[in-house]
């Protein structure tokens, strides 16, 4: 095994995260491109880890925090969306344009 | 007091306004009386600690930097926390920690809309660091800091608490509501100006690493700039740099159009501290930076300075003439009195530097208590129309007297603070520096001196206009609360002062004449 | 010590150069301040809402001021007292200009305060009279008091700088007053008006002043009468500058053609106001400044002083003759203060200083009695115009004398001081070589005792033509009459050519005593010839005046309308000389003198009132062409370019996240890129 | 090393037919317009990933990965597209209109990174990967060295709670009331 099939696969994957990210219209769905994302992200720090082989399995550790994180980022987005969708009666990121002056 | 004089006590000064703000913040919005006696608590202490500074100053040397701090503070660039006062910014910090005070005081009950006490005490609080901390810096980064700290509080206050106003501009296709025209003016302007300035200041650092370590300490530039380290093409382009960011706070024409938007459009409170202080910070920094730094370039653009600052003083003359609204003639008469501090400095003449620190005081004094006045006569009127307006003497005597009392001392009556800052400025453009432009210069004392009639032209018509006569068909029957406890608070120690400066200038010149011969003996040699 | 006492010290022992008088002098400068902030703060609640806190300082001030006088007669002060007040460095700290607050006392100054003290403390007391009942007393002695106090700062000022702060004093003292009913605007417009051709003056002063200042290095007087009297080379150029610029500024403040058209407006004050500032003070300012300057003008800008003399001559004629056509009788005794205004300047402008100043003197006396008078009379008829007087010496006995007093003095009649103030002007004047002036100033005489004529027969001669019964003043408005009559009638002995008082001296010697010689002429004896002829003007006027208007009670007003074709051939009928006279006094009052007036009224006042409207114009045109759409429209230009640029990439700032998403991770890739290929 | 060499090695066999699984899955994940097989999706795609790291012998990684994920992320997503009333039938417009610059940038972005990962490491092999790490390592690092930050991320997971609590909590408002009361 070569270290790159690994990274060239996370690339995929994060790539294919980013183009979720930009074409969902749906709020859940953007989160779940960003989940897409997140596990690109995890593959490369485990693969590292089994090149490098440190003591202390730091990128394995790394990657338990990124799992743990992203659940609670999951929590948090979701009752944001639930949240805006109560207000606003839809989670269609394109109608929220706020940020617009 | 070892303490107060090795930093501790201007560290206070600068730092607690901003401590007091947060502090501020905790207390809960409701407590209303709770937030204005703690802010005033706070800018009395502020104010206090500036007269202590007053009282352990050696005015025996007055020209060297007392109550000195210089610590590392950020290593990377060379900065250092440095800070310090001479005879030539002591004047400035006390006006600006006593401004704040009336300041407060004045705010008392007059609150505009929206309401909110606890917001505006806290931006005023923020700004009296600022402004203080401008005055007391003596390092280019913190200076720069400290200047543009400034804006903030101010932008917010016009943008928030200010005109709410409909008016046509011309370029703009909508009415737009002023506070918001004059807050973004405001803010744009100094901005691109400081801009500059900063470019200036890391040239100026960047250069200074020719000579040795690179610094951004003031008086170590200063020492280099004397001994001609900055010359030629660069030194030109470098005064050129400060000198945008310098002449927008002044505001000196044509670069002045944002004061009279941003005067006029802010609330009673700004309007006093953006001309009592905010100010002095451009025309200071010409006195403190410019000249001492770059002292042959100074010698260059003098007589461009002299001609900018009288046309600036005939022009602000004019247009105020031709004023309908009270508070904007008064915004106006500052492009025109600030001309005579420009002027005083471009002498580059001890008498023209101690004109114009006069004159900074003088104007803070004046124009401050003049906003004041017309603050609280459009709170009463609600209209700030002179031709509605008429026969205020009658229905408010107090406020009245003291309105005519501070025309007096604005057209330059002898006697009031505001005669020396005018009648120095002639005289020091009669004998500017060696080697300056005689023509240029007597010329131009010339045109200033009859800018002083003009001066005296509308500041009478304006009164004439807003206190004498009959009072207005719609005023009739109506009565009208005079001058309140809080506003003679603020404004009683303003005229006292106003009186005490002009009969006895000695109380400024005492402590600015060494510091200001000794910066004209290095910048030129004497 | 002064060092440059020494100098002086021509009169060795005698000169009181110490002592408690002179060294505690400077409590009658302060006096008057003193009481205009009793009278602000507690002057409402006093029994003459203030008035006797004014009166109270004055009169304390004449006990000094006369104190002083009489030590200055028998013995000469000599004493300069200054405090400093700033001290900057100059010239890059080689050298210091101090500033300084003091008092000087000698001869002239004593003279000042005196007049000053004296004259106020009378017009204080008759404007207990006057002003009863007015809108606002207290005010009125207040600002009063304020008038007392500058002009005291004024006259005792030792360096330029006091002096300018006493100058622009009483020209805010002034402006107070004459708007003093400022619910009229003509009344601050009056105001304003004073304010600004004194400050328009001021220009001249304030520059003179930092010439004088930056040559020297020091605005004091004496050290200017030492440099002066020593000749000091080299500085003519820039002494007859700094002594144009000087007199400049005196002709704002003594109302000098052109600048004079101040004063007959200032007549919209209360009379006190007008009899105290507009006649007999502050008006003399001016005068007071040339004569104090004196040595500049004598020893180094000869230059200059033809000049000033012909501008006296013309003020002192030229507009003394618009008083033949006034109507209100106050404007009628401002244009003839104007006049006389002008003899004193000119006789200082030719080197008369004594002369000057005597008659600076005698007609403070005799100009304030008339104000006063004149107040009296508007007292009783309620109206300032003589159409609306007559036949009022029946009523008012005491007014009548005392006014007849005040214009005979006035008019130059022997023995009232007048007369031996205006003749040693003439003397002066014809004695530097001025002949031609000379003769103005006869024929000026000659227009002053005219127009008192007119203005006494049309007010106390013929019938009464106003509404209601006029009645004699109150005892405190007659009694300052008298008091001033008094002086107006004999103070003229004090300066006698040839005549020495035991003891006292006289006048031209009390006013020498200064640092410096003054070096003026001043006649050894009364020229006779000369005496007479000025005489004879006078007497002249006073008869043509009194053929004109005081002769036929029943036609006065007719012919005071110069109704002069109906008189015309009257006239000729009976004497060809009348009809020459008559056909003169018709060329002087009608086409001469109306026009005079008229480009009193149209020319200059046009110049004046036009320079305002071109200004406002101007102002119009700078603020709403220049600065409005001008520079605003650059700098909104700016703002509007940004909000176009900002409008195209607008579309890019869509609100919506996954557009900023897009562009952030373009971004990254575009950066990476870049440092790839620019590595 | 050569692709010959490469492709001898059986476990690159099985690379490869878990790698498609996984990529397949993800295009599925990205561009599925029914929501709820989106999330099916990322559960296989996610499994794929936990069979990668049993390659790499991460077996705890793995493990937790298929715990935390799939055992509770998804149903999580699953409540909240039930919540929100997502569409759940096919052609209801689930993406905009801009996929042409989403697919340019993400295209590009996959060049730029392959291109990184090429260029940085080449044909590095992974050698001797062995046993993978023992459970007890992970978790000595854990309670060790990395004690500190495994407690802040445990203060995230409770904040994330409570935050995920106060945002979502329907306030009892004045309407609410009334319509109890009605």
């Amino acid at each position: 095994m070569i270290i790159n099939q690994f990274l060239i696969l996370a690339a995929l994957l994060f790539s294919l995260g980013v183009y979720g990210l930009l074409v969902r219209r749906n709020a859940v769905m953007v989160l779940l491109a960003v989940e897409l994302m997140l596990n690109a992200v995890n593959i490369n720090l485990v693969v590292f880890e089994a090149a490098i082989r440190s003591t202390l399995a730091v990128g394995q550790v790394f990657a338990i925090f990124v799992i743990t994180v992203a659940a609670a980022e999951v929590g948090i987005g979701l009752a944001i969306v639930i949240l805006v969708f109560r207000n606003r009666k839809s989670a269609n990121v394109d109608e929220l344009n706020l940020m617009k002056w | 007091m070892e303490w107060f004089d090795n930093g501790w006590g201007l560290t206070l000064i600068v730092f607690l306004p901003v401590v007091g703000a947060m502090v501020l913040a905790a207390i809960p919005k409701a407590k209303e009386s709770a937030q204005k006696w703690w802010a005033l608590l706070v800018s009395l202490v502020v104010f206090v600690l500036s007269l202590v500074a007053v009282a352990r100053f050696d005015f025996g040397s007055a020209k060297e930097f007392q109550f000195e701090a210089n610590l590392p503070w950020i290593k990377a660039i060379g900065s250092n926390y440095h800070i310090g006062v001479d005879g030539i910014s002591l004047p400035l910090l006390v006006l600006s920690t006593f401004m704040m005070v009336l300041a407060i005081i004045y705010s008392w009950d007059h609150w505009e809309e929206p309401r909110n006490p606890k917001a505006f005490l806290m931006l005023m609080l923020v700004l009296a660091t600022g402004m203080n901390g401008t005055f007391v810096a003596l390092d280019l980064v913190l200076f720069f800091i400290f200047f543009e700290l400034v804006l903030l509080p101010m932008y917010f206050m016009i943008g928030i608490w200010g005109d709410k106003q409909l008016r046509r501009l011309p370029g703009f296709g909508r009415e737009v509501e002023m506070r918001l025209y004059a807050a973004i003016k405001f803010f744009l302007f100094t901005l691109f100006g400081s801009a500059f300035m900063l470019l200036g200041f890391l040239a100026l650092y960047f250069r200074s690493g020719d000579f040795g370590e690179r610094t951004f300490d003031i008086p170590e530039l200063i020492a280099l700039g004397s001994n001609g380290a900055f010359t030629g093409t660069f030194a030109w382009l470098v005064f050129g740099a400060l000198f945008l960011g310098f002449a927008v706070k002044v505001p000196m024409w044509p670069l002045h159009t944002w004061l009279p938007d941003a005067h006029t459009a802010a609330p009673t409170v700004g309007s006093v501290l953006l001309a009592a202080i905010l100010l002095k910070l451009g025309s200071y920094g010409f006195i403190r930076i410019s000249i001492p730094i770059l002292p042959e370039m100074a010698r260059q653009w003098a007589p461009a300075i002299a001609i900018l600052a009288v046309i600036a003083i005939i022009y602000g003359s004019l247009a105020c003439l031709a004023q309908t609204d009270m508070k904007r003639l008064i915004a106006f008469s500052s492009v025109g009195h600030m001309g005579f501090v420009m002027l005083g400095i471009a002498t580059l003449t001890d008498v023209g530097l101690n004109a114009s620190i006069i004159g900074m005081v003088a104007h803070g004094l004046i124009t401050g208590l003049l906003f004041f006045l017309a603050g609280s006569m459009s709170h009463r009127y609600h209209t700030r129309e002179m031709a509605r307006l008429g026969g205020n003497q009658k229905l408010m005597p107090i406020l009245g007297g003291i309105l005519a009392f501070t025309v007096m001392a604005s057209l330059g009556l002898p006697g009031l603070a505001g005669f020396w800052g005018e009648f120095m400025a002639l005289l020091g453009a009669y004998q500017p520096l060696d080697g300056l432009n005689l023509g240029v210069f007597r010329t131009a004392m010339v045109i200033g001196a009859i800018g002083t009639v003009l001066t005296a032209g509308y500041m009478l018509w304006m009164l004439q206009k807003v206190n004498l006569g009959e009072p207005g068909e719609e005023w009739v029957g109506r009565s009208f609360r005079d001058a309140d406890r809080f506003e003679l608070t603020a404004w009683v120690p303003l005229v006292i002062l106003i009186v005490v400066i002009g009969v006895y200038p000695k109380v400024v010149f005492g402590a600015t004449n060494d510091a200001v011969t000794a910066l004209i003996q290095t910048a030129f040699g004497g | 010590m002064n060092p440059l006492l020494v100098l002086a010290a021509e009169e060795p022992a005698e000169l009181v150069t110490s002592g408690f008088w002179v060294e505690w002098a400077g409590l009658i400068l302060i006096s008057p301040f003193v009481a205009f902030l009793l009278i602000v703060f507690f002057g409402k609640r006093m029994r003459y809402q203030g008035a006797e806190i004014a009166i109270g300082a004055l009169a304390f001030n004449t006990v000094w001021a006369t104190a002083l006088f009489v030590l200055n007669m028998t013995r000469g002060v000599l004493y300069e007292r200054t405090f400093e007040i700033a001290r900057i460095g100059f010239l890059g700290g080689t050298r210091e200009l101090v500033f300084e607050l003091g008092w000087m006392v000698d001869g002239l100054s004593t003279m000042m305060y005196f007049l000053v003290s004296f004259v106020g403390l009378l017009v204080f007391i008759y404007a207990v009279g006057y002003m009863e009942g007015d809108v606002r007393v207290t005010w009125f002695f207040a600002a009063f008091s304020l008038f007392a106090g500058s002009m005291l700062v004024l006259v005792g000022a030792p360096n330029l700088v006091e002096l300018i702060i006493g100058w622009e004093g009483v020209g805010l003292a002034s402006y107070l007053l004459i708007g003093h009913y400022w619910e009229k605007k003509e009344n601050s417009s009056a105001g304003m008006k004073a304010f600004y051709t004194n400050k328009l003056a001021d220009v001249g002063l304030i520059l003179g002043a930092i010439i004088v200042g930056v040559t020297l290095g020091t605005f004091s007087f004496s050290e200017l009468s030492r440099v002066a009297a020593e000749g000091g080379s080299g500085l003519q150029t820039v002494a007859s500058v700094a002594a144009a610029l000087l007199f400049f500024g005196a002709m704002g403040k003594s109302a000098q053609f052109p600048l004079h058209i101040w004063l007959p407006d200032a007549m919209a004050g209360p009379t006190p106001v007008s009899a105290l500032m507009h006649a007999a003070t502050m008006v003399t300012g001016g005068v007071y400044l040339m004569a104090r300057t004196f040595p500049l003008y004598q020893n180094l800008a000869e230059g200059v002083r033809p000049a000033m003399v012909v501008i006296g001559a013309i003020t002192l004629f030229a507009v003394g003759l618009l008083a033949l056509v006034q109507d209100d009788i106050k404007k009628v005794l401002a244009y003839s203060t104007v006049s006389q205004l002008g003899y004193m300047m000119t006789a200082v402008a030719a080197g008369g200083y004594t002369a000057g100043l005597f008659h600076l003197f005698t007609h403070a006396f005799f100009k304030a009695l008339l104000f006063l008078g004149a107040g009296a009379v508007i007292h009783a008829v309620h109206s300032n115009n003589m159409s609306d007087m007559g036949g009022l010496r029946k009523y008012m006995p005491t007014t009548y004398w005392t006014f007849v007093v005040g214009s005979l003095a006035l008019a130059g009649i022997f023995p009232f001081s007048g007369f031996w103030s205006k003749d040693e002007i003439l003397a002066t004047v014809g004695y530097e070589g001025y002949t031609f002036v000379m003769w103005v100033g006869i024929g000026g005489a000659f227009v002053t005792a005219l127009y008192m004529m007119r203005a006494m027969a049309l007010t106390f001669g013929g019938t009464y033509k106003g509404d209601g019964h006029p009645h004699e003043a109150p005892k405190v408005m007659t009694w300052p009459l008298i008091g001033l009559a008094v002086p107006a009638a004999f103070a003229g002995f004090l300066n006698i050519p040839g005549i020495e008082w035991p003891g006292i001296r006289n006048f031209t010697e009390w006013l020498a005593v200064r640092v410096v010689p003054m070096g003026d002429y001043h006649p050894k004896s009364v020229d006779v010839g000369l005496a007479a002829i000025g005489l004879g003007a006078a007497l002249a006027g006073l008869a043509v005046g009194w053929w004109l208007f005081g002769r036929d009670a029943s036609t006065q007003a007719e012919r005071d309308r110069l109704e002069i074709p109906l008189l015309y051939p009257l006239f000729r009928k009976k004497y060809y000389i009348d009809d020459l006279a008559l056909g003169l006094v018709w060329l002087i009052k009608a086409p001469f003198a109306r026009a005079v007036l008229w480009i009193n009224d149209y020319v200059i006042d046009g110049i004046v009132n036009g320079a305002g409207m071109l200004t406002r114009g101007l102002a119009r045109f700078v603020y709403g062409g220049l600065d409005q759409r001008g520079v605003d429209l650059v700098v909104n230009g700016l703002a509007a370019a940004t909000d176009a640029a900002g409008s195209g990439v607008r579309r890019w700032q869509s609100g919506r996240i996954q557009g900023y998403a897009a562009s952030f991770v373009g971004g990254v890739v575009v950066l990476v890129l870049a440092v790839v290929i620019f590595r | 090393m050569t692709f010959e060499v490469w492709i001898s090695e059986p476990v690159n066999w099985v690379f490869i037919v878990v790698a498609l699984a996984v990529a397949g899955t993800a295009v599925k994940v990205v561009t599925s317009q029914n929501v709820v097989h989106a999330v099916l999706f990322l559960v296989a795609t996610l499994a794929g990933t936990a069979a990668l790291f049993l390659l790499l012998s991460a077996q705890f990684v793995a493990w937790v990965l298929i715990l935390v994920y799939i055992g509770a992320v998804i149903v999580l997503f699953l409540f909240g597209i039930m919540i929100t009333r997502a569409p759940t039938g096919r052609g209801v417009g689930l993406d905009n209109d801009r996929k042409g610059v989403a697919l340019v940038v993400s295209s590009a972005l996959f060049a730029v990174l392959t291109w990184a990962s090429l260029s940085a490491f080449g044909t590095a092999e992974l050698v001797d990967i062995g046993e993978g790490t023992p459970t007890e390592v992970l978790g000595r690092a854990l309670l060790g060295r990395f004690v500190v930050p495994f407690e802040i991320v445990g203060f995230v997971l409770l904040a994330a709670l409570i935050g995920g609590i106060t945002i979502a909590r329907r306030d009892a408002t004045p309407a609410d009331e009334e319509g109890r009361g009605g």
